[in-house]
């Protein structure tokens, strides 16, 4: 089925209006929340810690009003893949993989099959830890603008730049791809019926689907970078004649101040997260 | 003739070639299929590729941090949702590209472009399956498997790629062609 | 208008994008047209009005799926099994800003991309690249092995042009394809596609915002504004009517504005020109009655 | 303040790729004087060397020989670059290129943040240039779900906010239609008229050209025409040996005087033309 249309669907603020608790933090401390979080996760193994982080995960969802089927919803077309992989690691990786700490034992061997302890717990911690992400990932961007969110990371990246840093740079960086994506993927679009338009036949079907493929993809990449490449030269010419010559003399207008909540959820997640870390190694099971 | 830092032309480089990266990672584009069970290669670190190769290795760098926290955002699978798996081994795609384009660039232009490139790409794919592999979401022997059948198609795809984009933009005359007709 | 059969016919045609999405917007409400073969037809409205999405319909680029027919040259277009790259051959659309979507290393293999895509002989192929490329003033022997990206705009335009040409269309559709050139290309342009028409009888139609090319061009025009047909007549019917024009965010070539002033003001009975020649034959009336 | 030329180009040629295999000359000894209050328009081809001559009124490009001092400055000072660029502000063609924050008022932030101006001087010209170009109502809106004349509004008031004495339009109309071109040239007219910017606009619409108080015709580098546009688009036939327009008021006033020597060859505007006739009287019953 030839449908162009799917171009028109990449939105990358996925942002749902809200008034929750959530919505009106500061962007600043939900990336902040998002990084400390994140930091504990990929850190943690046992099962108790992983259970500890999903609740919270979870408790973050409910503050924020958005409906927990809204976020899960998007797993759905991975669910299978998930599934496989998980049976995949829980049959056969044996003892692939020993969390910090723990002892695997053998649970079941049978010809090719091996499941320990250990991949046991590797199966269901990866599987949480997937969750918690999701739902922190999905906050983040279900309950931010991108213009807060590009704010917020300039805000938290600039005192970088004190220190020689290239904070702001960076920030700027991701603000002008955000701000490219719509400007290209509506370009890509017009590329892609433009060659449909001569008979180009976008999905090739057969077994020489790779080379057919491939010999597309750079009708399609060649003029999209040209573009891409054209408009940065354009940007280019337009930031230097406003004046642009780097972050250092910049000025900022204030666009954040923290209110009471944002103190108490930053140092809050941040004491929490440290703690999880620092205990990562004594939890009980 | 190198300049250092950050120009003005580097952050805008960066930034467009990021979004191009953003752009395939959030389409089926950025997928080709191959003959193979593994399903599909990716084409999603070629603009890291090429922004190293054309304004140096920060560039390179940056473009690919950025795919690696949209890969991560994005990820609907637990492999990516990892920042040590999704973000950390993209970093390095448009530094070593980079470094080999350099390296080789004075021998010829056209073969440093395609070693860049294979360079480039193998850094993503044996970085990610590294990290997969120490982070537990898969075994040496299946990762070793998954990088065979995914890294050498992705390997010709990027260098098919990046010799077409390089050439166009810079008006190289690659090699004495003529046109078919 | 001409008795022929219409080769592309247009009914009550609706069209909204990213249906049953949040983000869904309605494009089309209600286009209805009927273009007849051999016709030179402008479809003219300011920019977001619909008249890509409508002409995307006419190749198959967008399918009817809601309200309303489209039917061209004797297939339904809402029909599922019908040949679409036929119908892509056999309606050729050039873009706005063709340039921007040669890939290509050399001229010549892009022009051939289409050509090459129908399975047809490199004879067969060769040919029509350098028909095609005649056509829009290439010289085949001159531009073939150039590399693409090394062409002019004006040059990298035509080529692009010559690249839908040589599908050997029945029906070319030019969708805001000659804005944003400068003068000399523009009238390069506009002279080659009228001469397409005059010389193959080609049906064309000619997308715009620009009452000048349309006025220079077209027989007959149609107006859509809001996703619907909101007005329709040859083009001097048309353009008797500014103050609509005006309220569709369009409006009449200046020439035309000064006869209408003066008819306002009573000089002469109401009428309408399309160009500096009519609007000095009309002027020149006046100014000979005052003397005498 | 002084009152002399606020710009002068002084016998400037320009070469791209100077030394290399294929060197190209872009402009040959250009001299040009900008008045302050101007509203000076340049016409010419493509390739005829407009763009290349107006990237040197803000040291965007540098004489290759010759000379541009902006105010007393010179352009080639690297000490006077920010200064000559605050002063002499520039729009370019596309308006998706030029834009670099997501949200309208970030943008127009943009420039003045670069000056390192304090944060509520900032806010200050902000809210003013969202004002003069009638954007106000946008300025929290995401620049990309607004239309092209509304962008390029944006645009100009993203080089207002520096407060510049001269706006340079680059072509900036040439991807509009015709209400978004009106939208922008009412807005180009109302700086040059109220806010009294000096404005350099390049284009290939007559009906544009006749809006200035001075007009330019440029051919293969060089300015071959200059005068009131009255002056100019008086000379027809020259302009269509160049194969340019003539605004077709103009034209229908020259055809009219070629078979009646007393009818005036030189008039503009459609309310001129109605004019002169209704003035002869006459009419057709």
């Amino acid at each position: 089925m030839e449908d162009f249309e799917f171009l028109r669907h990449i939105t990358l603020g996925q942002y749902l209006p809200g008034d929750s608790l959530v919505h009106r933090l500061d962007p600043r401390v939900k990336i902040s929340v998002m990084l400390f979080m994140t930091v504990a996760i990929t850190f943690n193994v046992s099962y108790l810690a992983n259970i500890i982080l999903l609740i919270v995960c979870l408790s973050f969802v409910l503050l924020s009003k958005i409906p927990l089927g809204y976020i899960l919803s998007g797993v759905k077309p991975a669910l299978p893949f998930i599934i496989v992989l998980a049976i995949l690691q829980l049959l056969f990786y044996g003892d692939a993989f020993v969390p910090y700490g723990t002892e695997s034992r053998t649970i079941l061997r049978w010809g090719w099959v091996h499941v320990t302890s250990g991949s046991v717990q590797l199966v269901v911690v990866s599987t949480l830890r997937f969750l918690q992400l999701l739902f922190l990932a999905s906050l983040l961007t279900n309950t931010t603008t991108i213009s807060d969110l590009t704010s917020g990371m300039e805000a938290m990246l600039s005192p970088f730049s004190r220190v020689g840093l290239p904070g702001h740079e960076l920030a700027l960086v991701g603000a002008i791809a955000l701000r490219f994506v719509p400007i290209l993927a509506e370009q890509l679009e017009i590329i892609m019926k433009a060659q449909a338009s001569r008979g180009a036949d976008l999905g090739a079907k057969g077994r020489l689907r790779f080379i057919q493929t491939t010999r597309q993809m750079v009708a399609l990449i060649v003029p999209l970078f040209i573009d891409a490449f054209r408009r940065a030269e354009d940007l280019i010419l337009a930031m230097e004649a406003r004046c642009y010559v780097g972050g250092r003399h910049r000025t900022k207008r204030v666009r954040f101040r923290f209110q009471r909540a944002d103190y108490i959820a930053y140092v809050l997640v941040l004491l929490f997260s440290a703690a999880m870390v620092a205990f990562r190694n004594r939890m009980p099971f | 003739m190198e300049q250092k830092g950050f120009t003005v032309r580097r952050i805008v480089i960066a930034g467009v070639l990021s979004a191009i990266a953003i752009l395939l990672g959030a389409t089926r584009l950025g997928f080709i299929p191959v003959p193979t069970a593994a399903g599909n290669a990716t084409i999603m670190h070629v603009p890291a590729i090429i922004g190293g190769i054309m304004e140096g290795w920060v560039v390179g760098g940056i473009i690919g941090f950025i795919f690696g926290i949209f890969s991560f955002l994005q990820a609907t699978i637990p492999l990516f949702k990892d920042p040590l798996v999704a973000i950390f081994p993209r970093i390095f795609i448009g530094i070593t590209a980079y470094f080999t384009y350099v390296g080789l660039k004075r021998f010829n232009e056209y073969v440093a472009l395609i070693v860049a490139a294979a360079v480039g790409t193998l850094t993503n794919t044996v970085l990610v399956l590294t990290m997969a592999v120490v982070r537990g979401y898969m075994a040496p022997g299946v990762a070793l498997g998954v990088g065979i059948t995914h890294g050498i198609p992705e390997i010709i795809v990027a260098c098919i790629l990046v010799v077409a984009v390089v050439a166009a933009w810079k008006r190289v005359e690659t090699g004495r062609g003529r046109s078919k007709v | 208008m001409d008795a022929g059969r219409p080769i592309i016919q247009v009914n009550d045609l609706h069209h909204r994008y990213l249906r049953g999405t949040p983000l869904e917007v309605v494009a089309l409400k209600g286009v209805t047209m009927e273009i007849y073969e051999g016709e030179m037809v402008g479809i003219i409205g300011r920019s977001g009005a619909g008249k890509s999405t409508l002409v995307q319909h006419f190749n198959g680029l967008i399918r009817p799926r809601e309200r309303g027919k489209v039917i061209v040259d004797g297939e339904d277009l809402a029909d599922p099994d019908i040949d679409i790259r036929a119908l892509r051959q056999k309606v050729g659309l050039v873009f706005q800003y063709p340039e921007q979507q040669l890939f290509e290393r050399f001229v010549g293999d892009d022009i051939a991309f289409g050509p090459l895509k129908m399975g047809l002989p490199m004879e067969e192929v060769r040919e029509r690249v350098r028909e095609a490329m005649e056509m829009v003033g290439l010289d085949f022997g001159r531009f073939k092995d150039r590399y693409t990206f090394t062409l002019s705009g004006g040059e990298m335009r035509r080529a692009a042009i010559a690249g839908v040409l040589a599908l050997r269309p029945k029906i070319l559709i030019l969708d805001e394809s000659t804005s944003g050139v400068d003068p000399r290309s523009r009238k390069d342009l506009l002279g080659r596609i009228d001469a397409l028409h005059r010389e193959r009888g080609l049906t064309v139609i000619f997308v715009s915002s620009s009452m000048e090319d349309v006025a220079e061009l077209v027989d007959r025009v149609y107006v859509i504004d809001d996703g619907r047909t909101v007005m329709s007549g040859t083009t001097r019917e048309v353009f008797s009517r500014p103050e609509e024009l005006i309220r569709y965010g369009l409006g009449v070539p200046q020439v035309t504005e000064i006869v209408h002033e003066l008819a306002r003001r009573g000089k002469i009975p109401f009428t309408t020109v399309v160009n500096v020649q009519e609007g000095k034959e009309v002027v020149w009336k006046i100014l000979n009655s005052s003397a005498t | 303040m002084s009152e002399g030329p606020i710009v002068r180009v002084e016998n400037v040629t320009f070469v791209y790729n100077p030394g290399s295999e294929n060197p190209t000359v872009a402009l040959r000894n250009v001299d040009l004087t900008l008045y302050r209050g101007d509203y000076l328009v340049i016409v010419g081809h493509n390739g005829s060397g407009k763009s290349t001559l107006v990237k040197h009124l803000n040291a965007l490009l540098l004489p290759t020989e010759g000379e541009v001092w902006v105010k007393g400055m010179d352009t080639r000072d690297p000490e006077h670059v920010l200064d000559i660029r605050r002063s002499v502000g520039m729009v370019f063609q596309n308006p998706d290129n030029q834009i670099v924050a997501t949200v309208v008022e970030h943008d127009v932030a943009f420039g003045p943040e670069n000056l390192g101006l304090p944060p509520e001087e900032v806010e200050r010209r902000v809210e003013w240039a969202l004002g003069v170009v009638g954007m106000l109502p946008h300025r929290d809106r995401a620049s990309h779900l607004l239309s092209a004349g509304q962008k390029q509004r944006v645009a100009i008031a993203g080089v207002l906010a520096m407060k510049p004495d001269v706006i340079v339009l680059d072509e900036s109309t040439a991807m509009l239609d015709p209400v978004g071109r009106e939208e922008v040239l009412k807005t180009i007219r109302r700086l040059n008229r109220e806010e009294g910017v000096t404005v350099v606009a390049v284009t290939h619409f007559m009906r544009e050209a006749v809006e200035g108080n001075r007009v330019v015709v440029m051919e293969e580098g060089r300015i071959v025409m200059e005068g009131t546009p009255r002056e100019v688009f008086s000379r027809v036939e020259e302009l269509r040996e160049m194969m340019l327009d003539v605004p077709q008021p103009t034209e229908l006033s020259y055809e009219l005087h070629k078979l009646r020597p007393d009818f005036p060859p030189d008039l503009l505007t459609v309310e001129e033309v109605v004019e002169e006739i209704c003035r002869r009287g006459g009419g057709v019953r």
